[in-house]
């Protein structure tokens, strides 16, 4: 029986299924938002407002024809989506909508999955480059080093900017963070700092504007994922919805606070929460160009970098005068 | 500036190298010069009165010769055209890019559509025909002729 | 290490064809090759076979944006060759319609900017406002794109007072909104640090390697045939030459930005002084043997034409200078020493309307990493192997 | 340095009408005066070639089906069609032009057979009182 729980969890709640539709709901919306806000009527076709289009871009890509380049390596060029899908399936189990009581310590919640968490979302970043490498094209190449030179950029300050509230609510693991602020939720006010370049830090992780440098189509045509075709493309267009979903529900628990109570309560604060963390990126997205990647490396060690050290700072002293 | 004065400066800086020298519309004006010498003429222009703008080579296809025009232009004079005359048996003509570099592509044009030979261009490749393309051929002669091919529908008649 | 990339003939960057060869060290580009000849359709060739009337359609289709232009430097020549006087009116509403196409033309370069740097919402906005004045040419001429308002001896259709009042209002959103754009396109800093100083071109290069319009210009060359060469009705028309010093994209951009205002300045110039009359002269069937030089100022630049008849109903010659061709030495230079995010943004800061030649194939060879040029034969041969080879069985035949 | 210059400018779209529509659904109105496909009054047309000769896309093709009837045919080429309407401009009839557009613009088809449109028509007679209608210089009178 435990293990066909086991399996339920894996699959359907909070894993594969429940992955799957939300981040294609959180796809949706993000096109959506994105689409009016550029006063486009964004997908309307499938579905109601078009809400299943997500899916069934998934599923149309899943039945178009794969292509493997011959120089590639074929046998990592084909693992990489399953190994991406896995890695971020995985950070999704982490999220703290499942087992969010601080007291039940388990498989999926323990001390120190904060860190877990920012570990499993860098490798999809690694990922890519390697999906970038191994198709031997010109544009993947350079789309796998830019993601590379942009990894270095905007891993440390987000890192930063992700810990401190952690330290101060001395924990590292999320669930006791989120009760820590549940409890005490005016001092999020100190993270609104951190929150900021938290924000920003994810836009440059999933490769969103200004930060797409890695798949700019207009300079590198597809970036990094120029060979990919069919059901291989599908699974890194799932790795980058689920990375979506995780960095913005990593983003809403750590940042945002809660309530708690209830399953259902808290299934709708985090589908709110992470709604207006994706609605923010999207903001993001519309109200910003590209910019060079020289550019994002000089920004993120002169103005992030700093605000990050600031922040730990701010959090550092507040902890001391706390105690 | 009138078209006279413009005419009479033109002059003053040709001199003795004028064919011919037309004037048929406000700030047009045509000059027939020697093939031999158009380097020399586009220096001199170039050096006494300010034209550095080649805006088009074009040639046309005489029967027995060719009718190459180099159209420039400047903000003052208007635009002027030197015509030089080159027979089919010697197709040969000196680059221009020494002293106008903005003239490469309209060389390299004529090269493909005219099978001229410009001696002394920089970058003699073919600009716009393919690398299959038969060799002598050559569109804009008049007697290259091309047979439309019958139009085939796909999907055959109903 | 030094390695080429080739931007093209097929790039989501080039809305038309054109192989680029970049050979680029690092993000540096070093060196940069063009190659042209992808879209040659022989129409300097078909024109001479077809007569008078025929041409002014097939001109009108060297390019899509700039249809007018061509159309009108053709006819404008012609004019001068069966020596007819097209009526006031005629050319008023004429020279209106080439403004409206100089004002759709700009819009749409600062939306493919905006696209090109990444900035996809200040794209939607400005294509979005486009269909303003693309609405206006469609009720003007009964289509969007080609408007085929030329014919020899004036235009073929007149302007109620009705559609003039639309015009009118039309130009005062459009105005609005482009000093909008003009505001907010240069204060946001992503958009701005992404163009300035990109892609620069010295007066000097610029004067040598014989650039035209907004590229010169935004080199500080304050050439603009509509004041140099003034044809048809620009010579009563107050209006200035907008000029930059900045020499980058940004320069180009501001350029047009002013150019954009500078037109609708024109615009209603022309609406509010439109005389009465005819619209259009009868024109003959043949011209006499002679020759002219066209000059027109597209929004690309400098358009000219040389038109040569004999006698006959067809032209003997006709030899089409499209602006963009002028511009690509310029380019290349521009090129030189740029970022490889940079490319996409010099190439477009020309407007490049690819309107040159076909047939040919370049690509690298992907697995012996040897660049190659593969003639057309050959890579119907090798699509035919691969074909044979194919698993699975399309029962649908190419017909050729 | 401003920052987000273009946010409110964003917002103010987030809840307004988008400005493009659900087109297959729903469908804009052309103008007046849009030039859409040519097609022929068979009863007016006098058969003087002038639309066949000044064509720029050789779409249309008139053949004489039998000598003494004055019979014609008329193929017009929608495949080929540029829309230009230079036909409409050369056809000389008078007062009421035998060619005309329509105001169509969805012609995409499978088979490009049934883009040609075709009539078998016998001539018209120029009436007497108008003036005759000469195919060498066909007028370039403005339509309207």
């Amino acid at each position: 029986m435990a293990v066909l729980k086991t399996f339920l969890y894996l699959l359907v709640y909070p894993g594969l299924l429940f992955l799957f539709v939300y981040s294609t709901f959180c796809e949706w919306f993000d096109r959506k938002v994105y689409a009016r806000l550029q006063n486009r009527m964004g997908p309307t076709h499938t579905g109601r407002w078009g809400i299943l289009q997500p899916v069934a871009d998934f599923f149309k890509l899943m039945a178009k024809e794969d292509v493997v380049p011959d120089a590639a390596d074929k046998t990592l060029f084909t693992l990489l989506p399953i190994v991406g899908l896995a890695v971020v399936a995985t950070a999704g189990l982490l999220l703290p909508l499942w087992n969010p009581s601080p007291e039940a310590v388990g498989l999926i919640s323990f001390p120190g999955d904060l860190i877990v968490i920012l570990y499993l979302l860098s490798l999809p970043t690694l990922i890519a480059f390697l999906a970038g490498w191994s198709s031997t094209n010109l544009f993947s190449q350079i789309g796998g080093t830019r993601v590379l030179t942009m990894l270095f950029g905007y891993e440390v300050p987000l890192f930063m900017a992700v810990l401190s509230p952690a330290i101060l609510a001395n924990s590292w693991r999320i669930a006791e963070i989120g009760a820590f602020y549940r409890a005490k939720p005016l001092l999020l006010l100190p993270n609104l700092l951190g929150f900021v370049v938290a924000m920003i830090c994810v836009q440059a992780k999933l490769e969103r504007t200004p930060f797409d440098i890695p798949h700019a189509e207009t300079e590198i045509v597809g970036g990094t994922f120029t060979e990919y075709s069919g059901k291989k493309l599908a699974f890194f267009r799932l790795m980058t919805d689920i990375e979506l979903v995780v960095s913005s529900g990593l983003i809403a628990a750590i940042f945002l606070g809660g309530f708690g109570g209830s399953f259902v309560v808290r299934l709708v604060e985090f589908v709110v929460k992470t709604l207006a963390v994706i609605f923010v990126l999207s903001l993001i997205r519309a109200l910003t160009s590209r910019i060079r990647v020289d550019q994002v490396v000089s920004f993120a060690w002169k103005t992030l970098a700093p605000l990050a050290v600031l922040q730990l700072l701010i959090v550092i002293l507040i902890k001391g005068l706390l105690q | 500036m009138t078209d006279q004065e413009r005419l009479d400066s033109l002059k003053g800086a040709l001199g003795g190298d004028i064919l011919e020298i037309t004037n048929p519309a406000r700030r047009r004006f045509f000059i027939t010069v020697d093939r031999a010498k158009i380097a020399a003429v586009l220096t001199t222009l170039r050096d006494r009165l300010g034209i550095t703008y080649v805006a088009m080579i074009s040639g046309v296809d005489e029967g027995d010769a060719f009718e190459i025009l180099y159209h420039l232009a400047e903000p003052a004079l208007g635009n002027v055209n030197v015509r030089i005359k080159i027979s089919k048996g010697d197709p040969h003509v000196a680059s221009v890019t020494p002293v106008l570099p903005g003239a490469i592509y309209y060389e390299r044009e004529l090269q493909d559509m005219f099978g001229l030979v410009v001696d002394g261009i920089p970058d003699p490749r073919p600009l716009i025909t393919s690398d299959d393309w038969p060799a002598g051929n050559y569109p804009l002669r008049k007697d290259w002729k091309f047979e439309r091919p019958a139009e085939i529908i796909p999907g055959g008649k109903k | 290490m030094k390695f080429n990339i080739p931007i093209g003939p097929q790039h989501p960057a080039l809305k038309e064809p054109i192989s680029l060869r970049m050979t680029v060290e690092g993000e540096v580009i070093r060196d940069a090759d063009l190659r042209l000849g992808y879209n040659h359709r022989g129409m300097e060739k078909l024109a001479e076979e077809k007569n008078w009337t025929q041409n002014i359609y097939l001109t009108e289709r060297i390019c899509g944006i700039c249809s007018h232009s061509h159309a009108t430097c053709y006819v404008q020549g012609v004019e001068k060759l069966m020596e007819i006087e097209p009526p006031k009116r005629g050319l008023y509403i004429r020279y209106l319609v080439s403004e409206l196409e100089r004002i759709h033309s700009h819009l749409l370069w600062l939306g493919v900017a905006g696209h090109e740097a990444g900035f996809d919402s200040f794209f939607m906005y400005t294509w979005r406002d486009r269909e303003v004045v693309m609405d206006l040419l469609e009720m003007i001429s009964g289509n969007r794109v080609h408007y085929a308002m030329n014919t020899l001896g004036g235009v073929r259709r007149d302007l109620d007072e009705a559609l003039i009042k639309k015009i009118l209002d039309g130009l005062v959103v459009l105005k609005q909104r482009s000093e909008y754009y003009f505001k907010i396109g240069a204060s946001e800093p992503t958009f701005v640090g992404r163009l300035a100083g990109v892609g620069y071109l010295s007066k000097e290069k610029a004067i040598a390697l014989c650039a035209v319009g907004p590229t010169a210009r935004a080199s500080g060359i304050t050439a603009d045939v509509r004041r140099d060469d003034p044809h048809a009705v620009y010579d009563e028309v107050p209006f200035d030459v907008c000029t930059a010093d900045s020499c980058d994209v940004l320069g180009r951009t501001v350029v047009r930005i002013k150019e954009l205002m500078e037109s609708y300045k024109i615009c209603e110039f022309l609406l509010r002084n439109l005389p009465a009359g005819d619209i259009a002269v009868k024109a003959p069937k043949k011209a006499k043997p002679n020759e002219v030089v066209s000059r027109y100022e597209a929004p690309r630049g400098e358009n000219m034409h040389y038109i040569k008849s004999n006698g006959t109903e067809r032209p003997e010659r006709l030899k089409v200078r499209a602006p963009t061709l002028a511009n690509y030495p310029a380019t290349i230079e521009m090129l030189k020493n740029g970022f490889i995010a940079d490319i996409p943004l010099i190439f477009a800061a020309i407007d490049p309307c690819i309107c040159c030649a076909e047939r040919t194939v370049e690509l690298v060879n992907a697995r012996s990493g040897e660049e190659t040029v593969v003639r057309f034969g050959d890579l119907r041969k090798l699509a035919g192997e691969r074909f044979a080879k194919s698993p699975v069985k399309r029962n649908a035949v190419w017909p050729f | 340095m401003k920052v987000a210059v273009f946010l409110p400018e964003l917002l103010r779209h987030l809840f307004k009408k988008p400005a493009t529509v659900d087109y297959p659904f729903q469908k804009l109105k052309v103008p007046e005066g849009f030039r859409g496909t040519p097609f022929l009054h068979p009863d007016i047309c006098i058969a003087c070639r002038a639309c066949e000769r000044d064509c720029p896309a050789e779409a249309i093709v008139i053949t004489q089906e039998s000598d003494v009837e004055k019979k014609f045919k008329m193929v017009i080429h929608n495949d080929r069609c540029i829309h230009c309407a230079q036909c409409v401009d050369s056809c000389p009839t008078n007062p009421v032009k035998a060619m005309e557009m329509d105001h169509l613009y969805e012609l995409a088809c499978f088979d490009r057979h049934t883009l040609k449109t075709e009539w078998v028509f016998i001539r018209a007679m120029p009436k007497r009182e108008a003036k005759p209608a000469a195919p060498a210089a066909a007028p370039l009178s403005p339509a309207k």
